[in-house]
């Protein structure tokens, strides 16, 4: 039971920080461009499918596949930051609806190139670490490695880099930072590409571990912004800690739990902290 | 607010007028009609299965159609996606039936589109037929003022229900105790119940765990599962979760497998880490090419069809083959019953033979569907046994 | 003035011989009634619910579930949903606004227990028949002069009952906006602080908003399900709430009836143009982006704006 | 006795902005609040108007204790602010502003008896509230901008509806932050008008300033805060010729 236990609380971690990577997104776009931008989903679904694409279809190393797939999708999401984002800024509601027609637009794409059957990428790096009856599967920890540290990375970024500490003020207070020569609209395509940049890495990761079908955005969108809200959204490692919680909270829940509430026990845990601490856990307000 | 009147005016009229348009229909054609998903998360089915429509039609107009009763008819095929919306569905046969006039209607597969139109399709028992696969429209065969359902669909349970025949294999392995991991959906309870059954009578325990449909890492309820040590893993249909199910199961340690939906995709990719993989499979297309003609033929126009490379191996026999055989049976109905419109005359005749294609098809008394499939056992390595069975 | 504009769709059956058209007309309908509710709360008092799909299907099992429980008729039925949905709503939008949640606040926890009801009547087997759904083997009734109490069936009585409804809430949901409670509801849209040092109780107004435009939805869930006669979980589903939002916006959000072009364009565009799956997937998302980047005001809005300019 | 703040004290974190204030005002007064910038004197008006809570101390009106409830429960009991910098529902028009603020009176007139408005072939429970606005639009001298969108008036337009606002709510007493800063002189003898009109039906007023202007000859009385407590209190001239205050304003050297 113990083991069980131990086991679903390390696949809980990993889990998460794959709702974490999008959660991370989320919070950076909603802090400098005041929108919340669900089409990360779709971004992930499409780092995941060219990935996927780059190694199994053009034979590209899968080391090598996963950053041009990363570079692709920011490259999308700058573009479309510039055609359509620009013109929602700090609008919740519209920059909402913008990207949940842009899901339907990017999906509606990708079942045109690829069609609804499953695909499935060849194995990374099968075999598993098993340590005193734990077992984790290698390409998992890779993964959660590499997360870890682009979110730590990322930190690192936003604290200690002048372009980092100008995102910062931005988001405390747009306009004083604006005074202080920090160049708004750069500033905001950039994070916006780097949000779509990390969803894309998400899903490279993503296509080494399951199964690629174009409805798998979704699922993590709502994770994401569930991690990014009840961390308390605008704050780098809450989200990161959010998407820890819910992992967690999905895989020991239920070992205890029906698996068919597998998907509640996130929200009622948003809920909660929500009713306790309504700006999130990790809120400095 | 006049302008919204005016404009609620205009839409109104666009839209009669499309409907109209595509009312408007040539003589001595058939039209057949399909309602199913063709996108969506549980498109498989239909979606395979429109495209054998698709290819049959074809083939039967490209051969100058059909001779009934001394006249030529071709065939024109109206296939909408319901988008796996029950609202869509209504919409759609609503149109099929009134406008078009069509009297076959093909499909469903999923349970909540037929739900959805069932009420509306009872109302018009007698003037067309329904022929699906869901597994509602079992329950509802043979009932009073359902003439116009017929179940396109081996049937899991009953004597010759091939459900039976493959819990017959398991037992005879000496399978005790088997776990089933579905979707919670309906048709995963639909499974839930007649396995539970089956696997009763033949003495094998039999323990239900359930899962959102979308889910993707199933790693906590599959470690619970295997806490539990059973013998064979039941996981759930289609393969958008089978190929995470069979990997995930493997690195836990379960590494038996037994399905009743789903391909051999997931069994061959993991080929190096099951033990043992048990599937329904209507017909194994990688054998029967080199053994039959007719199945190699059919790949050769499917790849000319759809200008593919590949073949989808292990989605044709979901159905797109099956829907394939399912018009040419249609169509030498209407030739023995010699009319194309007089549907009780037609259904009498699609129940009074054995239909020869990729398939052996017969119905029921019932409606239901029988037809031989395969049961497929892939070993260690890849290693392929097949046995064939041929419902009484 | 405006109150013409239905009767020309009181004409449409005799016009239109179409059942499709009829049919399609009956969803808009029905959807309208769920659009028009939505923007009370969302266009009217600026509170983003993503609750407003959970209220529609709530009431849709409330009402089939106590008519074959209870042995009630369908009016009663619906009146006992439409409680029901109110209670909810009540406790519901009672912790949302006692613990002042907000915009994007507001909507997530909306939607978490949106997500929370749609998962208990999925996995309440014995009661709602779980993702199996029911099938409905009880038809409403009416009082039909002349006829006495007859079913309601066929496309011709629905067109008409369904109208009557969205008639009736499209009154109804005006009157509110265009009184005293709408001002309030306009001041807590527009700046809630100043509205509360005026001695406007925004917890109670917000909470009537939440509460009236549930009650909408539960209407509109009722005669949605014993139209399809069919119910199941998907009811609740994300993409509801979303497509909701979608007609309120299509619409127009600042004329009570507008969401009702919105419905009728989204419920019809897909049988109006004849295009694959992925096509009007495609199609559906430009809509959605092009309404917000160039018509942010909706349909109505955008004619609206004309008129007054010629 | 109509209002009476007793040892109000409100901490920000560290800062204290408001230190065991007391004070009380009677029917009728004119209460003129001054103090130099940062004295704390809009956080004063804050605490009485419930948009803070106090840390310490009370708030007794006509004896019943406000200090915690929201600020529409305080404005219900008849204590009303306007904003140092007005605060409008711009896109809604002068009319509109003021018919919302009217939602008190409605209140009272109306009770419950409002909900039946909602209701067909009751009438417009709003009727009887447009001669009232139509006075105070006159009175404001606004009636010109009735119809104009609120975020069109101009800076001492938009004052002076946050005046008229208030108005519509009938306070008892009518807390102004800062009413004269930023208007010109004959916004400030039109401002001077209304709030000598106010006077004349018995409002009770108290107005914070930062400066001794035109409120030195309408205050009746004067309380002078610094640093968030209370340094002077008592007829306007003597106050301001007192040493702390001087102080206060020009520093220690002019003392």
């Amino acid at each position: 039971m113990l083991q069980l236990v131990v086991g679903q609380l390390l696949n809980g971690i990993i889990v998460g920080t794959l709702y974490a990577i999008i959660a991370l997104g989320v919070t950076l776009t909603f802090g400098i461009t005041g929108i919340v931008n669900f089409a990360l989903g779709a971004f992930m679904m499409l780092g995941a499918y060219v990935t996927w694409y780059l190694s199994d279809g053009a034979g590209v190393a899968y080391p090598i596949a996963v950053p041009l797939a990363v570079a692709c999708i920011a490259l999308l999401g700058l573009l479309v930051d510039q055609a359509l984002f620009r013109f929602t800024r700090n609008n919740l509601i519209n920059g909402l609806i913008v990207s949940i027609g842009l899901i339907s637009v990017l999906v509606a794409v990708v079942l045109m190139i690829w069609t609804t059957t499953p695909q499935n990428m060849h194995y990374v790096l099968p075999g598993v670490f098993r340590v005193g009856g734990v077992i984790v599967p290698k390409m998992k920890a890779v993964v959660f490695v590499v997360l870890l540290l682009v979110i730590l990375f990322t930190y690192g970024a936003l604290t200690r880099t002048w372009a980092g500490r100008a995102a910062y003020a931005y988001a405390q207070k747009p306009e004083a930072a604006a005074l202080m020569g920090v160049r708004t609209g750069v500033l905001q395509a950039g994070v916006a590409a780097y949000a779509a940049g990390l969803a894309g890495l998400g899903g490279g990761l993503y296509a080494s571990l399951y199964s690629i079908t174009p409805e798998i955005g979704s699922a993590y969108i709502l994770k994401g912004v569930e991690a990014a809200i009840l961390a308390g959204i605008g704050s780098i490692m809450g989200s990161f800690v959010g998407g820890i919680i819910i992992g967690v909270a999905e895989g020991v829940g239920s070992i205890f739990l029906p698996s068919a509430y597998n998907d509640a026990y996130g929200l009622v845990l948003l809920v909660l902290i929500l009713l306790f601490k309504p700006a999130g856990l990790f809120a400095n307000r | 607010m006049r302008q919204l009147s005016r404009s609620i005016g205009f839409i109104v009229v666009s839209i009669a007028l499309a409907s109209w348009t595509a009312a408007a229909g040539a003589q001595n054609v058939v039209k057949i009609g399909e309602i199913e998903a063709q996108t969506g998360p549980l498109n498989t089915y239909g979606w395979m299965s429109s495209q054998g429509m698709r290819m049959a039609v074809d083939e039967i107009n490209k051969a100058g159609g059909f001779h009934v009763a001394g006249k030529t008819y071709k065939l024109e095929l109206i296939n909408p996606d319901t988008q796996g919306n029950p609202q869509q569905a209504v919409i759609q046969l609503k149109k099929m039936l009134e406008e078009d006039k069509v009297k076959y209607v093909f499909g469903p597969f999923l349970t909540n589109i037929f739900k959805g139109i069932e009420g509306y399709a009872k109302q018009h028992d007698g003037q067309f037929l329904l022929m699906g696969g869901a597994t509602q429209i079992h329950y509802e065969l043979g009932k009073p003022g359902n003439d116009y359902l017929m179940r396109t669909w081996n049937w899991d349970a009953g004597a010759s229900g091939f459900g039976t025949l493959m819990v017959e294999y398991l037992r005879k392995k000496g399978v005790k105790k088997v776990a089933m991991l579905m979707q919670n959906d309906a048709f995963g309870h639909v499974a839930a119940d007649i396995y539970r059954e089956a696997f009763k009578s033949a003495g094998i325990g039999f323990e239900e765990n359930w899962f959102e449909p979308g889910t993707k890492d199933y790693s906590a309820v599959l470690a619970k599962i295997s806490a539990g040590k059973p013998d064979y893993l039941f996981p759930g249909y289609t393969d958008a979760v089978l190929y995470d199910i069979v990997q995930q199961a493997t690195q836990l340690g379960l590494t038996k497998f037994w399905l009743v939906r789903g391909s051999l995709g997931p069994a061959l990719k993991n080929k190096d880490y099951i033990d043992d993989y048990v599937a329904y499979i209507p017909k194994y297309f990688e054998e029967a090419e080199k053994s039959e003609p007719k199945v190699a033929k059919f790949i050769g126009d499917y790849k000319a069809f759809f200008k593919t490379k590949d073949f989808p191996y292990d989605q044709a026999p979901l159905c797109s083959s099956s829907c394939y055989d399912h018009v040419f049976m249609l169509v030498e109905a209407m030739k023995r019953a010699g009319t194309v419109d007089d549907v009780a005359k037609v259904k009498a005749a699609l129940e009074g033979f054995t239909y020869d294609g990729l398939w052996k098809i017969r119905y029921d008394k019932t409606g239901e569907e029988i037809f031989n499939f395969d049961i497929v056992d892939v070993q260690k390595g890849g290693k392929i046994s097949v046995t064939h069975e041929q419902p009484k | 003035m405006k109150h013409l504009l239905w009767i020309p769709l009181l004409a449409v059956p005799f016009v239109v011989h179409d059942n499709v058209v009829l049919t399609i007309l009956v969803f808009t309908f029905i959807a309208g009634i769920l659009a028009v509710s939505f923007n009370l709360v969302f266009g009217f008092t600026g509170q983003l619910s993503l609750f407003h799909a959970a209220a529609f299907g709530l009431s849709a099992y409330a009402t089939y579930l106590s008519m074959i429980h209870l042995g009630i008729s369908f009016w009663l039925g619906m009146i006992v949903g439409v409680l029901f949905v109110t209670l909810i709503s009540v406790v519901i939008g009672a912790i949302c606004f006692r613990f002042n949640l907000r915009e994007l606040y507001f909507a997530i926890v909306t939607l978490a227990f949106s997500e929370l009801i749609r998962l208990v009547i999925l996995n309440w087997n014995s009661f709602t028949n779980g993702s199996l759904g029911i099938n409905f083997t009880l038809t409403p009734t009416l009082w039909v002069p002349g006829r006495g109490v007859i079913p309601v069936t066929g496309t011709l009585m629905w067109y008409y009952l369904s109208l009557v409804a969205v008639a009736l809430a499209v009154f109804g949901y005006s009157r509110i906006v265009h009184s005293w409670m709408g001002r309030c509801f306009a001041s807590i849209r527009l700046n809630d602080e100043l509205a509360d040092t005026l001695g406007i109780d925004v917890f109670r107004y917000k909470l009537v908003s939440f509460v009236a435009g549930n009650i909408g939805a539960a209407i509109a869930g009722s005669l949605y399900s014993f139209y399809i006669s069919y119910i199941d979980p998907n009811y609740f589903s994300l993409d509801q709430s979303l497509a909701i939002i979608a007609m309120a916006l299509l619409g127009g959000r600042e004329f009570v009836a507008a969401p009702i072009v919105g419905a009728l364009v989204l419920t019809a565009l897909p049988h109006v143009i004849n295009v694959n799956a992925e096509a009007r997937l495609l199609i559906y998302g430009l809509i959605l982006i092009l309404t917000i980047l160039l018509m942010p005001r909706g349909i109505v809005g955008l004619l609206a704006r004309q008129r007054r300019a010629a | 006795m109509l209002l009476e703040v007793r040892n109000l004290t409100k901490r920000f974190g560290g800062l204290t902005a408001v230190s065991d204030m007391s004070f009380a005002l009677d029917e009728g007064d004119i209460v003129g609040i001054f103090g130099p910038n940062g004295s704390g004197k809009t956080t004063l008006l804050n605490l009485i108007s419930g948009v803070y809570e106090p840390t310490a101390g009370q708030l007794v009106w006509q004896g019943r204790e406000l200090a915690g409830c929201k600020p529409h429960r305080i404005a219900e009991a008849g204590i009303v602010k306007t904003f140092q910098n007005p605060q409008l529902f711009g896109e809604l028009s002068v009319h509109d502003n003021i018919a919302i603020a009217g939602h008190l009176r409605l209140k009272r007139q109306a009770g419950w008896r409002r909900i039946a408005t909602l209701f067909p072939l009751r009438g417009k429970a709003s009727a009887d509230l447009e001669p009232r606005i139509d006075h105070i639009l006159r009175l404001c001298r606004l009636e010109a901008f009735r119809d104009a969108p609120a975020a069109s008036l101009s800076y001492g337009g938009e004052k002076m509806l946050g005046v008229a606002m208030a108005l519509m709510c009938e306070p008892r007493l009518l807390l102004l932050d800062e009413p004269g800063s930023g208007l010109g002189h004959d916004e400030i003898r039109n401002l001077d008008e209304v709030l000598r009109d106010l006077r004349a039906h018995g409002t009770t007023l108290c107005v914070i300033d930062h400066r001794v202007g035109f409120l030195g000859k309408l205050a009746d009385r004067a309380i002078v805060i610094h640093h968030g407590a209370k340094i002077a209190e008592g007829p306007p001239d003597d106050v301001l010729r007192d040493h702390a205050v001087i102080e206060a304003y020009l520093g220690r050297s002019h003392a």
